[in-house]
């Protein structure tokens, strides 16, 4: 049997459920007052499951967002989308597999799709960097991003990785200009794009496929001009401070939306998006539609000014000026 | 302009310029001597400010303030400066080792900038520009709100004016006491960069040391030619954080402008002595286009 | 498309597609028994044919001729056929080893077809296209003048009538009987291929064994989408050539589809029996656009 | 002293003029008729050498267009352009040295100039892959187009390469994709393009910078479809027929004004280009320069329509049709 991962504040509740679940695999038939005690065994759990999600503090939304169980983004295309067919390559170097690129229908709408794409296991893993992408994936992502603008398809996209690939050959292949490229692409593109933050948000790779004309937060989804512990790392020159550094960041669903960078929260099942993903994929799809649908009516010239009109207005400054 | 009138500029304003405080080691009085970071010869002082701050040994590039970035590429006297009142505040709350808002303070009086970057009209070779320059000494010419603001400002302004833009660039990254806020400002400088292109207006950067993480994956790499000063160090991952990831330790000469040319990055690396020349006929070239001279 | 409806459709035009001569090791009665190339099986031909022609032991793609391609391709009896009269001639009068024109007479005796593209318009999933298709026993399906044409025109006929363009392609490069004429054909349709993408109406290519040399370096991978069939040789330079340049063997499965897939230069390696299914699809979306179903 | 490279067909000539340069140097103050004799020799050397040239054959044509000291394309921007900054890089790989990208001056014209780039000794040859181009050479060249394009400046390009690389990393990184892709935008660059061909054009690769609206070719400059060496070794299973598939490719600058492809010959010193530098570059220089000031004077859609209509009518075809 695969080894649960467990989160250090779900270890409580964790611990309670283990022993609700050996207690209903007990033949309780000839204890009947027992098996009242398991329900409200059960109840209990779900309050505290309620208050325990309730009250995550960054850092532990960090956890959530990071959890393997977590369903990505092909989990999401795969249950919100129809007649799916997967791009490949960037036609410069290779088809980086950190990146999904797909046309797709979703509620009747073609689009195209793009994600950052985490692996479900080790072998996985390996073969998508772990959702970490490098020069030729975001250079995928432009060729799609063309292909929807040229044909007219809404893009979709999904964010998910720790950031972009910090390597020697990531480097060697200009991965600051494929970011930056990508950046000046999307910010231009004259077809709606809807971005959805589904877990984690990790600084230039995320943010090189991911904003446009809403973006829709997943609750424990975060989002992150550094990971907290690069951040706690420079600032206090110690990686365990990440706890308290996640909560200086603003990088929550919570923070983007009082920040005006996200359009709003979607709620997840307490215990986090793994423990009831249709639930979630329902929502997403339905949030999804509806911004689809929204946008589909605005034509291409407002559609621009507005994003632009939407990027220009973020940032907190003072003045000095008379 | 040539070298020999840059020198002639340059000891014209020497005493006016008072904005811009000098580079490190350059707030002496002239007659000091000063170690060079590079080859660690003793240079006097003097000679360093003639000679661009370059190393008249190895050629090392000492770190320019923005004010001299600005000396070293406006033609004399043309530079206005707009939005100097643009400055940061600290929309998070942000403490962690330390506030921000002291950040903040001491980087203000150390550099005597209100920003970590200067913008301005001017004229280079005569050419109407939107010229911009960061300073590394204002909390490493981090990205926040006020930076990304004065920078899609100065594209702004240029597309609104039908000027070209000139940035020089200097950048430890997004300023991460901003959080998101730093973030996005990546977006909205590249939007504002775009929008200038689309308009078919040129933009020139010229990336100094050190220009990394999203000032690089921005802005700074969106120009239509990219210049680069020699061993500039120039990449979206810093060194130390590459080395962590792959456990080994990383080449000679990694990320220098050098390896970036080698690597199809750049266009040319410029010496600074020259960079003056090169800014000038690349505008001949990209603002008349193809017109007849 | 599902399978079975093209089994059905394959059934109903057995006897009426007279135009395309059968492929290699297909011209005989049906019972009769052919090697494959790949994994040297005995297969029974009428089996082969009911498997879109791809080895029932090892998946292995024999060739088409231009008709079955179109007849895989098109809906069932929505093929006409245009321009099948401009025909190949030789302009520079050419002898090496032997006359051009005897290479001609005998590639149109061997394959029926008047040159190496046969190009129509026709439906796919109900969608007006203009289908081209190469066919490898004439020269190669190397590009001359008149393969040229014909591959503009489909560029054209598409363009004024507003049709998507598929392409299945195959082709051993230029045909160098033709001289530089040959050469400009690749200019000359990618210009077409171009006027057609500024456009925006779509145009797939479906490459298959062997795409070499000018064709692949020209209007084949100039499509919005690629897909190629499994194992297909696709490249610019001959693996002999290579392999004399560089003085070594080339490892296994270079220039293969997966190989191609593998270094982002196509979008998706499709077995044959999906390819019509594929195409409708992705006609789906690159036609109708965003229009919400 | 450098080795002289001598072609075969020239040997006799060559073997006159070194007697020639021996009697000049020698002192013939004390024998006027000797000296007399010199002059003579040397007239008829002359004749011999216009003889020669007047009647080379296609293979011997490509002989001179390899002559290791002909003019290169550096060697004309060198002489006939100013102003002259060298652009570098694709942007998503490489610098490939085999290409020369730059901005310059001609005659007054602002410009955008590329050309193939051979070497003038081993160790440049070696960097400059003798003049073959790498996917990265053509993407240089790509972007430079565009930049040429966005600012409107004409582009002048020189051809000069025995082919693209066929090589295992050429075709890793899509050299089929990279020329493919340069032929389209350069179809339909709104920029004047004027090609000039000073020395080898082979087949694609010389192509993906090789054609515009004006296509000048120097007289002993080749173009073709193929290498004599490689159709002959197809086509009779002997490279050693190169000589005599030569005259059947209609690769000469002659046979290309009769096909359409090209628009002049332009004429070289008897010896080849490279006896007398200064002449080619000023006869260069001033064909380019009206090529510029008649297509500056094309409004950038009609520039289009023609240069599709050049392009469209190339090629000789039979027809069947009624
Ligand atoms: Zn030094
Ligand atoms: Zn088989």
């Amino acid at each position: 049997m695969k080894r649960r991962h467990v989160m250090d504040f779900e270890r409580p509740l964790v611990e309670l459920e283990d022993k609700l679940a050996e207690l209903r695999s007990l033949d309780l038939a000839q204890n009947p007052e027992l098996a009242s005690e398991v329900e409200s065994l059960a109840a209990q759990i779900d309050v505290l499951r309620e208050e325990t999600y309730a009250s995550l503090s960054p850092w532990e939304r960090v956890q959530v967002s990071r959890h393997p169980d977590r369903p990505k983004t092909q989990d999401y295309v795969a249950a919100i989308c129809t007649d799916v067919i997967e791009l490949h390559g960037d036609r410069t170097f290779g088809d980086d597999e950190a990146i999904l690129a797909a046309l797709a229908t979703i509620d009747g709408h073609r689009v195209a799709v793009l994600g950052h794409r985490k692996g479900k296991n080790t072998s996985e893993n390996i073969a998508r960097n772990f959702g970490m992408v490098h020069p030729e994936g975001f250079r995928k992502a432009m060729r799609v991003m063309r292909l929807a603008e040229k044909f007219g398809l809404p893009l979709v996209t999904f964010i998910d990785t720790p950031g972009a690939y910090p390597g020697i050959e990531a480097e060697e292949r200009g991965q600051a200009w494929a970011i930056a490229e990508s950046l000046s692409l999307l910010s231009g593109l004259r077809v709606p794009v809807v971005a959805v933050g589904i877990g984690e948000g990790g600084s230039g790779g995320a943010l090189a496929i991911g904003f446009g004309d809403r973006l829709i937060m997943l609750e424990n989804a975060y989002y992150s001009v550094i990971s907290p512990e690069a951040c706690a790392s420079i600032l206090h020159k110690d990686a365990g401070k990440a706890a308290e550094v996640a909560s200086c960041l603003s990088m929550t669903a919570t923070d983007l939306v009082g920040l005006g960078i996200a359009d709003e929260v979607l709620p997840e099942p307490a215990g986090g998006a793994h423990r009831a993903p249709e639930e979630v994929f329902g929502a997403v799809r339905a949030r999804v539609a509806t911004a689809l649908r929204e946008l589909g009516s605005v034509g291409s010239d407002e559609l621009q000014e507005r994003r632009y009109a939407r990027l220009r207005a973020i940032g907190v400054i003072g003045s000095d000026e008379g | 302009m040539s070298i020999s009138d840059w020198f002639k500029a340059r000891e014209a304003r020497r005493y006016t310029s008072a904005k811009g405080a000098p580079a490190r080691g350059a707030d002496l009085p002239d007659g000091v001597w000063v170690t060079c970071d590079s080859c660690k010869r003793i240079v006097y002082d003097g000679q360093l400010a003639e000679n661009f701050r370059v190393c008249p040994s190895c050629g090392h590039h000492f770190d320019l303030t923005a004010h001299q970035r600005v000396e070293l590429l406006a033609d004399p006297g043309s530079f206005t400066e707009f939005d100097a009142g643009v400055t940061s505040t600290d929309p998070l709350g942000f403490v962690a080792a330390k506030p921000y808002v002291t950040s903040l303070a001491s980087a203000r009086e150390r550099s005597g900038l209100p920003e970590a970057v200067v913008c301005g009209r001017a004229t280079i070779g005569g050419h109407p520009v939107v010229l911009g320059a960061m300073d590394f000494r204002f909390i490493g010419a981090s990205m926040g709100s006020a930076v990304g603001e004065k920078v899609t400002r100065t594209f702004e302004v240029a597309l609104a004016e039908r000027r070209a833009v000139v940035l020089s660039t200097a950048s430890g990254g997004a300023r991460m006491q901003e959080g998101m806020l730093s973030l996005m400002q990546m977006a909205k400088t590249s939007a504002a960069a775009r929008r200038l292109a689309e308009e078919r207006l040129p933009y020139l950067s010229v990336l100094t040391n050190p220009t990394m993480g999203g000032v690089t994956a921005s802005f700074a790499v969106l120009a239509d030619v990219i210049l680069a000063e020699p061993g500039a160090l120039v990449g979206f991952a810093g060194p130390r954080v590459i080395e962590q990831t792959i456990k080994q330790h990383l080449p000679k000469g990694f990320q220098t402008s050098e390896f970036l040319l080698e690597h199809g990055m750049v266009d040319e690396v410029v010496p600074r002595g020259q960079l003056p020349a090169r800014v000038t006929l690349l505008l001949d070239y990209l603002v008349r286009g193809g017109e007849v001279a």
